[in-house]
């Protein structure tokens, strides 16, 4: 705060207030709280306050030059910007309570969970209102209404014009900063092994999917596959693990009712089919002659056992399978029934694909399954565990009668990627503690892979040795610059539009990830890798002379020194119009207002 | 009772009370963290505000603050740490090997130093001026202010990148699978490992050890029962002796209190040469915020401290003749 | 036979600024049995002679030149194996500060045994039989040999060096102011021992001290050092009896005595500056016969004709007329100022009872249980009055109450029972919110003049000090701190306005301590000995001070000390404390013509001669007081009183029991006594045997 | 009037004073070597902390080495275009090195000061009043032992956001007991000594005495651990730097460390571990030489001959 540079005298229209503040502009019924933690109201002919811009460099080792592009495109515009490096838990426990940003931009990273690659929801149903995720206030009339169509629009094909529908109101209405999906670089030993099957948001080392490792063939005697990883499991209780490396780990053992393939197309697991009967009913077949590890053949019972004790015990990684799922009914050995508590779209889209199935006979005597570490977890899944030494290893042995070791199977699921051959005996996960190790490691043949994200001087110092190579994968999660909706200035249209155009990530992308990233085009959450993508929505392009034009035009003006001005006078009473929650996704000529250049 | 017996009382009251004193600023500390380690999830929008709810009551972040407390006290006191949130296993289930890592490095870093560097500093300080003098005092002197991390980053860069004598990381290769605790420790591939940390740790301490010695004898060296000794016909090692055993008992002390801080002391360097100890499972637990974790991690190392607090003591009263224990000996 | 030939000794130090020279052509030989003496202010270079002989100087201290003829070796010349040979095996050494000079950590016993084991081939047991031998013989428990330096008594302690010492039988043994730091008593019982075993043995003994008695009692002959010079030397009752050096004849001068009419004269000035070697007589610019050629040359020792006697003087031949001259004190440039019983004022503050008890720490868990605490009496109903111009002089043995009185007198501890009136109000009506005004007018003086002065403020801050607190004369302080130091005879004043307490000598910190106490213009005032650390030609001018303003300021002032002499010398009135308690009170002259108390007179008797001619009666003490808090019942004095009967057991006796109004002692058996203390109590004590030599000292 | 021209002579010869203590001290340390090197290191430092950030070529943070071509120059080696080499966004490192020596000295000069005057006003508090005061005080101090400090500060940097002040405030907060220790038993021995008791019975209060007569006798034992102050808050500040801890809106040399570290570079990029690592060992291990120095000359009984 305080004043910077030369502020005009405030004229204002008659009626229309002098200062415009941030606040609620909506009744939001997930906010309990009388403003909003921001303050950055707006003052008739005042020249713009810094303009409070948070990340966390903790988040990716790029992110703060990432935040240091957003700052050069204000600086462009006009607008002084004060960054704030966060630590990632602050940043994160914003949204924790609901009440909103703190800072006027706030970019963060989305996990690459396979759940936002396969349904569009998880990345668009937080941008309406009364999503606990919405923390940026965003609301769009005509979004909202879509979006709410869409989730419980069963029809995939009308399902699939609404959501594109959706993408091109979003981007059109620049509802946030959509700059970049970052692509996952790592690096692998082609001498040992062939068949590493490239998954978006995974490449072919992370531990999302398990198509690599089923897919592997030795190039050596040698059928043992080693991964160095930096992260580790913290314990064998997949499903009511915190969501960390375990949650992924632990899916080699078990498997979902359905899985994804790398082109994210769902296709069956330990179901085989079937689908919704009704608005709200849905009937599977389960596969059949599949047995637990341990000998006990696996039924229906364990389905709806799997989904009650989560539901009971609230399994914190398995919410998205079982929250809409009101009852299930066995209806045969092989046979299950979901009743669902309200139509839910995503259901065989997203939910059910890689679901973690537990054995009955093994859970149904624990007292306390959250807090239940399994010795020997025992899944149905293609691998079996073998041994766990927290922080060090974890290692798993071939299941030989899973489906996915059937050559043919994974011929149709992988298509040109799937090889064939007797496969791996074993993974192993190694647990090496910092990046430089690991890149040693691999070069020196201690490990076969490594299954994190290298940046890209990294893998090229990695590929430096024999049979090393870097790879890299693209990911369908973006990320995010947000914006904070209760702010007055975020709130005019023509302010979003002139920032989208002063943004420059392709340069960036260039600059800094040596184009491992892909720019899309427009503010698109929803990536060109899924199947939900339409790739006909706006596209703002950058430049910058014209978006500070477009400010011009809204009557913006800028003092000696070139610091942005809000707009005075007569153009004041038109930006406070803009702003208004009916108008806020309005630009100014479908308001009618002329141009104040 | 005896007048020592009366001390140690005294002394074991008072670390009592330190522990429930130390212990409740931990708990009010952990209490004011805002966030959880199930933010991630939220983050994520997987979960709504009611199985937020559900989940918190699993862990009994829902009852009054003062139930917490007195439950969180009495599980401490009675050294049950609870569940760890993230791992789904008994806390001490997760810090009792990470705390063996620990000792295994540090214990006899610790005793190495303080013998050798003891055994240096007092001859140094017996020749005092002496060039010998004069290199251990710089040199230690540089070692101990300079923090260990630094240290330690100009060891890895040496002898494991430059000279590639040793391994940078690790306690053992990354593929080796040793079981148990004897075959953990007692192999070669461990002693690769060990020697750059053990090294550094031992250097680090050194400064200390060698200061306190080296003025304890400085101090003794003009002192009138030497000059007796000397007048009695002792050679200049005997004497050197009895300087020496005129010292000891700071070092005793010091050796001691050390001992207590062992852990928290040396969390930079297991983060840097990625030693499986509980200080590196400390600052992963710190940011991964699991409570029951840090709690159970940062009441050990309190604890230790403690301990040798009160060790420290009792052995002073113990080995020095002329201390009175009649009194608070503590300060 | 010679034993020991010093041939031109020379010692300087190195430090950071000059060289120190602090022995410089020192000679002198020791032959067989005899006991030699070194005598000297301090700071002369005592200890230095001895620590160049054992090869003990510190690092920076080396040997220029001269030669140690030791049983036909020279010392400086050996190795430092050969001479860890000689060491102990025919040189032992009785170090300076007993207190500190054992080991801490080791046990008494093994210390002797290592000691032994260094030298001898014997076995442990050997060793340790030797040990019980060696501490029975200096009169200790042989059963404590595993005790710890600690756990002995300062006394105590000594005698463990003593019995350390004579471990090996040695030809020469070294003691370095074997008793400095003792009391009266203890001293007098350890020089008695040493003389007593020494003689026994038949070994030769060095003997250093700054008490020219203890010299004249015990040695035969002796060495004057000043300013690392020997300024004269030669047999005990040549040099002592008829000094023919300056230095000689103010020194003996400067030693208060008790039964002596006169008053001591201290010699003005202050030792010599030691950072160059002396060109001129060190002795010259204190000497009031000091000549042209004294300022030219440092005089060579002359022997005297036909006697064991050298003297390092320029006008050594007109010794006589020079000793006649000496013994008038204007000769020192001291006025005589006579003796003017200056007639006593009304009483300022007077005592009934007094009591002051220390409770003992005790553990919670002890005062919980409801046990009674302990107490240590350290001030036990004293009931004494001082009038203005009177000065009251205080005596006791070490620990026996006297600083403990003084405190309570000054109101710094509180007393826990008994009246104090001061200046006709009680004590309480100070307490009540008064106490700026009884500070402003009672001031105390104590007894470290190194330690009594705040080191980081100027004399002008220090002395300014108590004005600004009491807002006394704050308009005229500078006139006021310029009078009061120069009342205390630093003069010109101005010159030690703007000085360090660091910057001034021990005598002249302790003027700016009483000029600290005197600028209040007190009424009273408390000196704790304050001359106690001062060298003895400083004593006497603080004496002569003190004594000075009692007469002209018309204060009154409390005396404390354990030197019977300089309280002779100083006070009208004496009183004698023994455990919290006053034995004996009364007029100075009465008490030391006839002590009525035992206790008075064996203190008195413990008081070394400086006239070796004069033959002295030891009245030697059994044992050491008794704790103060286990206080025998009836008089505390019975367990080591040579006269106890039943009935001292069984009440204590009040302190009017024995005298008059002037004089009154607490004794029910009080010595008839005219002058000289009965002999009887010397064989009363059966563990000390008076010792047939005692008396003999030299021919 | 002439309290005035007195007045102004009493201020003249206390400026003297001043500038001979000054001086003297520079002559003391002119004699210890080892002290003399200490001092001119810690005057690069005051110097680099002052002017560092005018003196960097360019933005720490902001600016991108680029190339002749236009490419950013990521991970070289020292050049002309950047002496120090560039980081792996293509930072300056020389640039980050003289901007990372302010809060450097910010922290280690105000948490120097901070412990100092906290530790000296306990211990003379303490040690003068003895009792249940000093009591209380010395159990404080026995907790803040108790607490460990590394692991405490991480809890409380995580819910607190760091900036180097908090930093500051923490570090002094918890290593004000070594003082204060210290200080105590100097002041213990302080008050036994006469002229204490002296003040006494001349009538001073007890602040008076405290201030006038104790706490003048121990300040050099203050001064010197005020000075180790800095160089342990120096070191703390560091080490929760490179623990990912520190304030993360400033380049300080602990920082920058951090970076090399977690990006995985240490192996290869010598150009960016060294200015960093140098300047924290270089400033703390001269404080220490120096306060050594002083402490020779403080602690009597290491004095005793020479
Ligand atoms: N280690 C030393 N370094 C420098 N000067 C010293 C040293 N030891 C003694 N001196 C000086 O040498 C001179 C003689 O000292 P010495 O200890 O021999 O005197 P002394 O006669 O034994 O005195 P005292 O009666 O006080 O024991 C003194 O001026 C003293 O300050
Ligand atoms: N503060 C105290 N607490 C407990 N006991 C004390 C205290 N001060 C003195 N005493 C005890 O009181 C007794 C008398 O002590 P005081 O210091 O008055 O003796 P003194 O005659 O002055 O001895 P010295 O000649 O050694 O100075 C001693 O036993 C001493 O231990
Ligand atoms: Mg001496
Ligand atoms: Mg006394």
């Amino acid at each position: 705060t305080g004043s910077r540079g030369q502020s005009l005298d405030p004229d204002v229209p008659d009626g229309v207030p002098e200062t415009v503040e941030t606040q609620y502009w909506r009744e939001w019924e997930t906010i309990d709280a009388d403003s909003p933690p921001l303050d950055y109201s707006a003052t008739a002919g005042a020249v713009l306050d810094r303009l409070p811009v948070e990340f966390s460099s903790e988040d990716d080792p790029w992110m703060r030059e990432h935040a240091l592009m957003v700052k050069r495109g204000l600086d462009d515009l006009g607008i002084a910007v004060e960054l704030n490096d966060r630590p990632l838990n602050q940043l994160y426990a914003q949204s924790w309570a609901t009440k909103g940003l703190e800072a006027v931009i706030s970019m963060s990273t989305h996990g690459p969970d396979p759940q936002r690659g396969l349904d569009p929801n998880p990345l668009l149903m937080r941008r309406t209102e009364g999503s606990l995720s919405n923390y940026d206030n965003y609301y769009h009339p005509k979004l909202q209404e879509l979006l709410t169509e869409q989730a419980q629009t069963t029809d995939r094909a009308e399902r699939e014009e609404l959501v594109a529908r959706a993408q091109e109101i979003f981007a059109e209405d620049v509802g946030a900063l959509i700059t970049l999906f970052p692509n996952i670089v790592t690096a692998v030993n082609r001498d040992r092994w062939a068949g590493y099957v490239e998954t978006p948001g995974n490449g072919p080392t992370m531990d999302s999917f398990v198509w690599t490792e089923v897919n592997l063939q030795p190039e050596t005697d040698n059928r043992t596959y080693v991964k160095g990883v930096s992260t580790s499991m913290n314990s064998l209780n997949l499903p009511w693990a915190a969501g960390g490396a375990e949650a992924k780990r632990l899916t080699f053992i078990y498997d979902g009712l359905f899985d994804a393939t790398p082109d994210l197309d769902v296709v069956p697991a330990l179901a085989t089919g079937g689908g919704f009967v009704g608005e709200t009913t849905v009937e599977l077949e389960l596969r059949e002659g599949v047995e637990w590890h341990d000998g006990e053949a696996f039924t229906a019972e364990d389905v709806k056992f799997t989904v009650e004790i989560y539901q009971e015990y609230t399994s914190s990684s398995q919410v998205p399978f079982y929250e809409p799922i009101d009852s299930v009914e066995v209806l045969g050995d092989h046979e299950v029934r979901f009743n669902l508590t309200n139509p839910d779209a995503s259901f065989m889209t997203q939910r059910v694909v890689r679901s973690v199935i537990l054995p009955k006979h093994r859970w149904e005597d624990i007292d306390n399954p959250s807090q239940h570490n399994p010795d020997k977890p025992v899944g149905t899944g293609p691998f079996e565990f073998d041994t766990w030494e927290q922080g060090t290893r974890f290692a798993a042995s071939r299941n030989d009668g899973h489906w996915m070791f059937d050559d043919d199977w994974r011929a149709d699921a992988l298509g040109d990627q799937a090889e064939r051959g007797p496969g791996i005996e074993r993974v192993i996960w190694i647990n090496v503690s910092n990046v430089d190790a690991l890149i040693g490691s691999l070069q020196s043949g201690a490990i076969d892979a490594i299954g994190t994200n290298l940046s890209t001087l990294q893998a090229e110092r990695a590929a430096n040795a024999d049979g090393i190579e870097q790879v890299s994968a693209g990911s369908y999660a973006p990320l995010d610059a947000k914006l904070m909706f209760s702010c007055p200035l975020v709130r005019d249209k023509e302010f979003r539009i002139a920032l989208s155009k002063a943004v420059d990530s392709q340069g960036f992308v260039e600059d800094f990830l040596q184009g491992e990233a892909t720019v899309p085009a427009g503010e698109n959450p929803i990536s060109p890798l899924t199947q939900w993508h339409n790739p006909d929505t706006t596209d703002y392009e950058v430049d910058v002379e014209e978006a500070r034009t477009i400010l011009e035009q809204a009557g913006y003006t800028w003092d000696g020194d070139g610091n942005l001005r809000y707009p005075n006078g007569e153009a004041w009473g038109a930006f406070v119009e803009r702003i208004q929650p009916e108008n806020t996704y309005k630009r100014r000529d479908e308001l009618e207002q002329p141009d104040f250049s | 009772m005896t007048k020592f017996q009366r001390f140690l009382l005294k002394r074991l009251a008072i670390s009592v009370l330190l522990t429930l004193i130390a212990v409740s600023v931990i708990f009010v500390v952990l209490r004011l963290l805002p966030g959880s380690p199930f933010e991630a999830l939220v983050t994520s929008g997987n979960l709504n505000q009611e199985q937020i709810a559900e989940i918190r009551a699993m862990y009994g972040l829902d009852e009054p603050i003062w139930k917490q407390y007195v439950n969180y006290l009495t599980s401490l006191l009675t050294f049950q740490f609870g569940y760890s949130i993230l791992r789904s296993q008994p806390v001490w289930a997760v810090l009792e090997p990470r705390l063996i890592n620990s000792l295994i490095l540090l214990v006899p870093a610790l005793v190495t130093t303080a013998i050798l560097s003891s055994l240096v500093g007092m001859y140094a300080g017996w020749n005092r001026g002496s060039r010998l003098e004069k290199f251990s005092i710089v040199s230690t002197t540089l070692l101990r202010s300079t923090p260990v991390f630094i240290t330690a980053i100009f060891f890895i860069i040496v002898f494991a990148y430059n000279l590639e004598i040793v391994p940078a990381l690790g306690m053992r290769s990354i593929r080796a699978t040793p079981e148990g605790y004897l075959d953990t420790f007692v192999s070669l591939d461990f002693l690769h490992h060990y020697l750059l940390p053990f090294t550094v740790a031992v250097l680090y301490y050194s400064g200390d050890f060698l200061l306190l010695a080296r003025n304890g004898v400085v101090e003794k060296r003009g002192s009138e029962f030497l000059k007796l000794h000397r007048a009695k016909g002792l050679t200049e090692m005997q004497q050197l002796a009895r300087a020496g055993r005129n010292s000891m008992l700071p070092i005793l002390t010091y050796f001691t209190l050390r001992l207590g801080m062992i852990f928290q002391g040396l969390i930079l360097l297991e983060v840097v040469f990625s030693w499986p100890g509980i200080g590196r499972e400390l600052v992963l637990a710190i940011q991964q915020q699991d409570y029951p974790l840090v709690q159970a991690a940062v009441f050990i190392m309190a604890l230790a401290v403690i301990l040798a607090n009160l060790l420290a003591d009792v052995l002073y009263a113990y080995f020095d003749p002329t201390v009175s224990t009649g009194g608070g000996g503590s300060a | 036979m010679t034993l020991l030939e010093v041939d031109n000794l020379k010692v300087t130090y190195e430090t950071d600024d000059e060289p120190v020279h602090a022995v410089n052509d020192v000679s002198f030989t020791i032959d067989e049995g005899v006991n030699y003496g070194l005598a000297g202010e301090s700071g002369s270079g005592k200890s230095t002679v001895a620590e160049a002989l054992l090869g003990l100087l510190p690092g920076n201290g080396t040997v220029e030149r001269g030669t140690i003829g030791f049983d036909g070796k020279d010392l400086t010349a050996l190795s430092e194996a050969e001479r860890r040979d000689i060491l102990w095996e025919d040189i032992a050494y009785i170090p300076q500060s007993a207190m500190d000079s054992l080991d801490p950590v080791m046990s008494t016993g093994d210390q002797i045994a290592q000691a032994i084991h260094t030298h001898r081939n014997v076995t442990d047991s050997k060793a340790r039989d030797r040990v019980r031998e060696l501490f029975e013989i200096v009169g200790l428990d042989p059963d404590r040999i595993d005790d710890y330096p600690h756990e002995f008594s300062g006394g105590m302690r000594q005698r463990v060096t003593i019995a350390m010492a004579l471990a090996l039988e040695p030809d020469l043994i070294i003691a370095d102011e074997p008793t400095t730091g003792l009391d009266v008593i203890v001293q007098d019982k350890i020089i008695d021992k040493i003389l007593e075993i020494q003689e026994r043995m038949d070994s030769s003994l060095l003997l250093i001290t700054h008490e020219i008695g203890v010299i004249a009692e015990t040695c035969d002959e002796l060495s004057i050092l000043y300013g690392g010079k020997v300024m004269e030397q030669g047999s005990v009752d040549n040099v002592l009896v008829n000094p023919t050096n300056p230095y000689t004849m103010g020194l003996k001068n400067s030693f208060p005595e008790i039964d002596e009419g006169e008053d001591p004269v201290a010699i003005p000035g202050s030792p010599p500056n030691l950072n160059g070697e002396p060109t001129a007589c060190v002795f010259e610019d204190r000497c009031p016969f000091a000549t042209e050629e004294c300022g030219a040359s440092h005089p060579d020792p002359v022997d005297l004709p036909n006697r064991n006697h050298r003297s390092a003087c320029h006008r050594v031949k007109e010794a006589a007329q020079l000793r006649q001259a000496a013994d008038d004190p204007e000769t020192w440039d001291i006025p005589d100022d006579g003796d003017d019983d200056s007639d006593r004022g009304e009483v300022i503050l007077e005592t009934d009872n007094l009591e002051k008890h220390y409770e003992q720490s005790q553990p919670l868990l002890d005062k919980v249980r409801g046990e009674e605490t302990d107490y240590v009496k350290a001030v036990d109903g004293v009931s004494l009055s001082v009038r203005r111009s009177e000065v009251l002089g205080i005596a006791g043995e070490s620990g026996c109450g006297k600083s403990t009185l003084g405190e309570t007198m000054a109101l710094l501890e509180e007393p826990t029972g008994g009246e104090l009136t001061f200046d006709g109000e009680p004590y309480e009506y100070y307490q009540d919110g008064n106490v700026q005004e009884f500070r402003r007018k009672v001031q105390i003086v104590f007894q470290d003049p190194f330690d009594s002065l705040n080191p980081r403020q100027t004399v002008r801050k220090l002395v300014g000090e108590p004005l600004t607190i009491h807002d006394y004369r704050t308009d005229e302080k500078e006139r006021a701190i310029v009078e009061t130091l120069e009342k205390v005879g630093l003069t010109p004043a101005e010159e030690y306005l703007d000085q360090y307490p660091h910057e001034l000598s021990g005598g002249q910190r302790q003027r700016v301590a009483v000029a600290k106490a005197l600028v209040l213009d007190p009424d009273f005032l408390i000196c704790d000995e304050p001359a106690s650390m001062l060298d003895v030609s400083l004593k006497v001018n603080l004496l002569n001070l003190l004594r000075g303003l009692a007469d002209t300021e018309d204060i009154g002032i409390v005396y404390i000390s354990h030197d019977l002499a300089s309280l002779m010398q100083v006070s009208d009135r004496l009183g004698i404390m023994y455990l919290g308690r006053i034995i004996e009170e009364g007029e100075v002259d009465r008490i030391a013509t006839r002590p009525k108390h035992p206790y008075t007179a064996s203190l008195l008797s413990a008081a070394p001669e400086k006239d070796p001619t004069v033959d002295r009666t030891r009245v030697l003490l059994e044992g050491e007081p008794p704790d103060p808090v286990d206080l025998p019942s009836g008089c505390a004095f019975a367990p080591r009183c040579p006269k106890a009967e039943d009935s001292c057991w069984e009440a204590e006796p009040a302190i009017d029991e024995a005298g008059d109004d002037s004089h009154r002692a607490a004794c029910y058996l009080p010595e008839d006594g005219d002058g000289t203390a009965p002999t009887d109590t010397a064989t009363a004590d059966d563990e000390f045997p008076t010792s047939a030599n005692t008396d003999s000292v030299g021919d | 009037m002439s309290t005035d021209t007195k007045q102004k002579g009493a201020m003249y010869s206390r400026i003297d004073e001043l500038w001979t203590t000054v001086r003297d001290q520079f002559v003391f340390l002119r004699r210890d070597p080892l002290a003399f090197g200490g001092m001119i290191v810690v005057a690069t430092f005051v110097f680099l902390g002052l002017f560092g950030p005018f003196l960097a070529p360019h933005d720490p943070i902001e600016h991108t080495v680029r190339g002749g071509d236009g490419s950013v120059l990521r991970l070289t080696a020292p050049s002309a275009e950047a002496f120090f080499g560039t980081t792996s966004y293509g930072k300056d490192v020389l640039s980050q090195f003289l901007a990372g020596a302010r809060p450097t000295l910010i922290v280690g000069l105000f948490g120097g000061l901070g412990t100092g005057a906290l530790g000296f006003t306990v211990g003379v508090v303490s040690g003068y009043y003895g009792g249940w005061v000093d009591e209380l005080l010395m159990r404080l101090t026995d907790l803040t032992f108790s607490l460990p400090f590394m692991p405490m500060a991480l809890l409380l940097l995580t819910f607190m956001t760091p900036n180097i002040w908090l930093i500051t405030a923490i570090i002094a907060a918890f290593l004000w007991k070594m003082p204060a220790r210290v200080v105590r038993s100097e002041v213990l021995s302080v008050r036994e000594r006469t002229f204490v008791k002296s003040a006494r019975a001349s009538g001073a209060s007890d602040l008076r005495t405290m201030l006038y007569h104790v706490a003048p006798n121990v300040l050099p034992i203050g001064f010197l651990y005020t000075a180790y102050g800095v160089a342990w808050a120096i070191a703390a500040q560091a080490s929760l730097a490179f623990l990912g801890f520190g304030d993360p809106t400033m380049t300080s040399w602990g920082r920058m460390l951090r970076q090399v570290f977690a990006s995985g570079n240490m192996r290869v990029a010598w150009w960016w571990v060294l200015p960093p690592a140098i300047g924290i060992a270089a400033i703390t291990t001269s404080v220490f030489l120096i306060g050594r120095a002083y402490e020779e000359v403080i602690n009597p009984e290491i004095q005793t001959d020479q």
